[in-house]
């Protein structure tokens, strides 16, 4: 009959209103709205006994004045940006720069003053790494043989100039090293999580002999 | 203790106290004139920022309603609940820069918000929120309502020739053209309205109506509320702004205060279009005792006010031509049948002494008329259905031969 | 001829338009509401992508095919990888084609959610259609974030293979989606497909003949629309389409109704084919042996496969380096485009964006 | 309340005043301005105008249609008219007959002039009548339309069904102007 799917379009959009399952995930990034009950579960307490001891908090949580931060879910092998880079694993190969598709990542190297053998390995004197044209494909990661540069977890990175979007290496060193697992499996047999904000060690994020087909399979394939 | 605070707003006691303070003031020579017209300025001024400040938190209501149908948040950032999001948005247009085209009509464009604000600000008067009319008595006020919505068209087609712009005129036009045709089945919707009420005033309508209209005629409350509805041009009629084809329509070129003003307008016409539903068709302040006519008024308000905005987060829009089709063919046919059915049965039903109407003979018409409703609607489907739905099997075409390779 | 002469109004449709997905402009010349001549103009978006490609080696190029069509990444990312492989004779291994399969399949779903979404924004559903068809196609970006860390530019596969193997939670939440969508799915066929307004608005509207879809080159949905049973996946089987059963859905007249209707039943049949895949894949390599810089021998090659919104194919000449000679995309959306005119002739301005909206154009894909 | 304003009569003289003269002088920029959109703006003020002297008047419900009928239906239909002629802004130019149409407006206005001041309009003071009619009166007044409507379709049935076949021509002869042609 005519105008029946009119009525039953109603009646899908009012089951997507009513049902809370229904609901897109929104995240309310950065900041959620929260709930007594979610104050108490942040503070570790029963939601009670927070109530009891936070009437000023509670009332205005109710009223929707209370927000606590929230970061977007993600998955641990998120490409994002805040290169995880292991000075101590690097040898200046730049294989990176070379792999780079827009040959954003610059690298001047000198003979090393520790090990004086030369070829053995360089000094870095430069590593810059302009995240302002990255575009975060990891071809740089996937290329390094040595795992000295990693993917990171970040993705908030937004400067006043774009000067400041280039990472160089005194920054590369200095940062937090929260490595996405993203083209490194041993980090994930570890249980490394970089969203919940596990850091690795330079001696942890190596693979120091390359897996086998079996341990691959093993680690990866379900079926 | 409403009823006291609804009689201090209320003309005659504004009358009374200017009067006064004009007599202290020894102006007792003027005070008549003076006071009428401080009251009337007062009244005024009270109504129009009581509905500003309603139009205000409707956006809020609507944004977040269909929010909800989209399974989204809405505006939840500016103060509890996003209630700040709306004074967020004037003040953010207000400050906005006021740009006019450079080959405007610069008066008209200037002229045509505040042309399309004032008739919807207008027809608040004559509505009955409670027994007492809100502002005027007017015992024209149906008919005052229709012809003030009509100045509207002009609005618009003012602020769609003014902006010089394509896209505006192309909205205008079509502007202009629906909201003409949609008047006469309005029109009609409302005339089987005031055969049973036997009067123009919305007073009068509302006391008349023993059962709710919209259970005496829910033909009538149909084709009204269809031809309401485009006629505020909200889904499935937005032909005026399809912001999908045209942009933003008339708006186009609008911006900073003009374009607030505007859109006041337009979120302004869903509240004032279910004031005037509630009042002819839903019984307008009646309601039981626990609580006072007012607020029936506006839960009742509320009611229809969810279903359009249910109706718009569903239904896509029609086109120009069919929306067009639709006012002339089918809702003027059902407007007119609908009509004839009332007035007959008001011709036989009515007490010829007294040219009343008792409850049983609303009841007798009720039943009447839903068989009737039923029967026509479940027709005209039928009719419509056959030609839309009869579609057989796709056939294959014989141009191509799908084979995988090696296969012959 | 009318009785009133009305004088023809030229109107500059985009490049600036909400309803030309990106930045395509149509000069229009309208008598009153109806379309009397039309002339697509594009290239606002050009970026060079094939010759960026001449400049590139075979492996960077996958971060430039992301970008063509940035709706449906990894379609493109495999049709190019089919083209580099076909051209260096690497073998694929098979769990790594059945991967690429499932990613193409999942990636058509949300390609296809998309298109429905925003047709049906431009019939004027105040987005909540488009909202539900992105609240799906969420969760399909979801998986691939587990697969590949990204979620729109993907950069996925790499010739021979993809470049990293399922993580379990990948496996677990697709079958959790491979469970829910078709009754979303459902849902949303009922909420559009047989709402009467749609049907008002899309019955009958461009249509579009099997003669002339095939004369004009269309490929897809809208060549199955006007009843052309071809699909590439059928007619000239790639990865291991030929081991999966499935349907190809045909349209009856080839109307806007047809065009969106294809897409609603072939997203049906994609999840069907994801869970063959699943039931079907086995251990083993994903990832060919295959160097960094491939180099392959003098020659020429042209591969292609069916993506959500045609035949996508690329044109391969080396000459023996590490980057390509010459690199030619065959662009479904714009080739898609060539019977604008013959479907939007005689119709109202509404039945255009309807029309355009179904055509399923994406703009880095038309101008490269 | 309208009859609380009609008390206060200075209100009622300023309003009055303030009505008549934009009414007067809009009229006059009807025919003045040159651009056809804006004339025929001016045009729909007049009507407004015309309105709030009808609601002066107590007419209210002439006053609604005045509003229904002017300013909803004819002014949207004379601006769908002005939209088909070209050269709008420039197309209200004085031209070389001028001064014959001066003349038969002149001729017209003097034989208004001369009905309205010959007419004995035989107007209702209210002051005049007994207490227990006013009421009466003033009822009559205040609620027309029965009284309207009863003479409708009695003593002008005719004149009213002439209307009636008048606009069905005029909607047939609509029909046909824009008939496709075969």
């Amino acid at each position: 009959m005519y105008g029946l799917g009119l009525i039953k379009g109603l009646g899908i959009t009012m089951k997507n209103l009513v049902i809370p399952s229904r609901q897109f995930n929104v995240y309310q990034y950065p900041n959620k709205r929260a709930t007594p009950w979610d104050l108490a579960k942040i503070n570790n307490s029963k939601p009670f006994t927070y109530i009891a001891k936070n009437p000023l908090t509670t009332i205005k949580s109710f009223v929707g004045l209370v927000n606590v931060e929230e970061k977007l879910p993600q998955h641990p092998n998120f490409r994002g940006e805040e290169f995880a880079w292991y000075d101590n694993r690097c040898t200046g190969c730049a294989s990176c720069a070379k792999y780079c598709p827009l040959g954003i990542i610059k690298i001047v190297t000198g003979t090393s003053g520790v090990n004086s053998q030369e070829g053995q390995s360089y000094d870095l004197e430069v590593f810059d790494i302009d995240i302002g044209r990255c575009m975060f494909c990891g071809l740089c990661v996937e290329a390094c043989p040595y795992d000295a540069l990693h993917m990171g977890s970040g993705f908030e990175e937004a400067q006043y100039q774009r000067s400041n979007l280039v990472i160089d290496i005194n920054k590369l060193k200095s940062a937090e090293k929260k490595p996405s697992t993203w083209f490194r499996p041993q980090l994930v047999n570890q249980g490394h999580d970089p969203i919940s904000g596990d850091t690795a060690d330079w001696r942890k994020v190596g693979r120091h002999e390359k897996p086998s087909q079996e341990d691959q399979s093993e680690r990866w394939a379900k079926r | 203790m409403y009823t006291s605070f609804y009689q201090l707003i209320d003309f005659h006691s504004f009358y009374d106290m200017y009067y006064k303070i004009f007599e202290s003031l020894g102006l007792s020579s003027s005070a008549s004139w003076m006071s009428y017209l401080a009251a009337g300025g007062s009244l005024s001024f009270l109504a129009i920022n009581l509905l500003v400040l309603a139009t205000a938190f409707y956006t809020w209501f609507e944004r977040r309603t269909i929010a909800r149908f989209q399974v989204r948040r809405g505006p939840n950032r500016n103060g509890p609940f996003g209630l700040g999001q709306p004074f967020a948005d004037v003040i953010k247009l207000i400050m906005k820069e006021d740009t006019i085209p450079t080959e405007a009509d610069k008066p008209v464009f200037t002229i045509a918000p505040i042309a399309l604000l004032a008739p919807t600000l207008l027809i608040i008067t004559v509505i009955p929120i409670d027994d007492a009319s809100f502002l005027a008595t007017l015992n024209i006020g149906i008919l005052f309502i229709v012809g003030i919505t009509s100045v509207n068209s002009i609005a618009i087609f003012m602020a769609g020739w003014g902006s010089r712009n394509k896209y505006a005129i192309l909205g205008s036009m079509r502007g202009a053209a629906m909201l003409i045709s949609y008047e006469i089945p309005m029109a009609l919707g409302i005339t089987s309205v005031l055969l049973i009420s036997g009067s123009l005033a919305m007073t009068e309508i509302v006391a008349k109506q023993d059962i709710w209209f919209i259970v005496v005629m829910p033909m009538g409350f149909f084709v009204f509320m269809a031809a309401a509805t485009a006629e505020m041009s909200r889904t499935p009629f937005d032909q005026i702004e399809a912001e999908s084809e045209l942009g933003s329509g008339y708006n186009t070129e609008f911006s900073g205060i003009k374009f607030a003003i505007l859109f006041l307008a337009e979120f302004m016409a869903p509240i004032v279009t279910s004031a005037v539903v509630t009042t002819l068709f839903l019984g307008g302040s009646q309601g039981f005792d626990f609580l006072p006519g007012q607020a029936w008024f506006v839960l009742k308000m509320f009611v229809v006010i969810f279903i359009l905005l249910w109706i718009r987060s569903t239904w896509p829009r029609l086109r120009i031509d069919q929306i067009m089709g639709f006012a002339w063919k089918i809702l003027m046919e059902l407007g007119f049948v609908n009509i004839f059915l009332i007035a007959i049965e008001v011709a036989v039903l009515m007490d010829p002494v007294t040219g009343l109407l008792t409850s049983q003979d609303l009841l007798i018409m009720a039943a009447i008329n839903w068989v009737f409703t039923i029967l026509t609607l479940v027709f005209l489907a039928n009719l419509l259905g056959k030609r839309n739905y009869d579609r057989p099997d796709p056939v294959p075409s014989p141009l191509a031969n799908m084979q995988p390779k090696g296969e012959k | 001829m009318t009785g009133i002469r009305t004088e023809p109004v030229t109107v500059n449709l985009g490049p600036q338009h909400p309803s030309t997905h990106g930045v395509f402009r149509l000069r229009v010349t309208f008598d009153g509401e109806e379309i009397i001549d039309l002339e697509p103009v594009f290239g606002y978006l050009h970026r060079g992508t094939e010759k960026l490609a001449e400049t590139r080696n075979y492996t960077q190029i996958v971060t430039l095919t992301d970008r063509m069509d940035y709706v449906a990444s990894m379609s493109n990312n495999l049709a190019y990888v089919r083209t580099v492989e076909d051209l260096s004779g690497i073998e694929v291994p098979e769990r790594a084609q059945y991967i690429r399969v499932i990613c193409a399949e999942l990636q058509r779903i949300a390609s296809h959610l998309m298109a429905t979404g925003f047709l049906l924004n431009d019939i004027g559903a105040l987005a909540t259609p488009l909202i539900y068809c992105f609240r799906e196609r969420e969760k399909i970006l979801d998986l691939f974030e587990m697969l590949c860390g990204a979620r729109i530019t993907l950069s996925y596969m790499r010739p021979g293979g993809v470049f990293q193997d399922a993580d379990q939670d990948f496996w677990n939440a697709l079958d959790i989606l491979i469970q829910e969508l078709p009754h979303y799915l459902d849902e949303l066929e009922t909420l559009i497909s047989k709402n009467e307004i749609v049907l008002a608005r899309t019955r009958s509207v461009g249509v579009l003949s099997d003669e002339d879809a095939i004369d004009y080159g269309v490929t897809g949905p809208i060549l199955r629309a006007s009843r052309v049973k071809w699909d590439l996946r059928k007619a000239n089987p790639y990865e291991i389409y030929d081991r999966i059963d499935f349907e190809v859905p045909i349209g009856v007249e080839g109307d806007t109704y047809d065009r969106f209707h294809v897409r609603l039943l072939e997203m049906q049949e994609s999840v069907k084919i994801i869970t063959q895949c699943i039931t079907q894949i086995e251990k083993g390599s994903i990832r060919a042996d295959v160097p960094y810089f491939i180099r392959p021998k003098p020659g020429e090659t042209y591969q292609s496969v069916e993506g959500p919104k045609g035949e996508l194919g690329f044109y391969l000449i080396s000459d023996g380096g590490v980057s390509p000679y010459r690199c030619k995309v065959r662009a479904p959306s714009f080739i898609n485009l060539t019977p604008l005119k013959k479907m939007m002739l005689g119709w109202k301005m509404g039945d255009l964006i309807t029309i355009l909206g179904s055509i399923d154009i994406v703009l880095g894909e038309v101008d490269r | 309340m309208i009859s609380q304003g009609i008390a206060s009569s200075l209100t009622v003289e300023i309003s009055f005043w303030v009505i008549s003269i934009s009414t007067i002088l809009s009229a006059i920029a009807v025919v003045q301005i040159k651009d056809l959109f804006r004339a025929s703006l001016f045009l729909i003020l007049t009507f407004l105008g015309v309105a709030g002297l009808f609601i002066l008047l107590g007419a209210e419900f002439l006053a609604g249609i005045q509003l229904m009928i002017y300013v909803g239906a004819i002014s949207v239909l004379i601006i769908f008219a002005i939209l088909m002629t070209r050269e709008i802004e420039i197309s209200n130019q004085s031209h070389y007959m001028r001064i014959l149409v001066s003349m038969v407006a002149l001729g017209f206005m003097l034989l208004a002039i001369s009905l309205i001041t010959s007419t004995d309009w035989n107007l209702i003071d209210s002051r005049s009548f007994p207490q227990n009619q006013t009421d009466e009166i003033i009822a009559t007044v205040q609620n027309s339309i029965p009284t309207l409507s009863k003479m409708l379709l009695t003593e002008y049935v005719l004149a009213f069904e002439m209307v009636g076949v008048l606009l069905l021509a005029a909607v047939l002869g609509a029909l046909a102007l824009v008939r496709e042609k075969k």
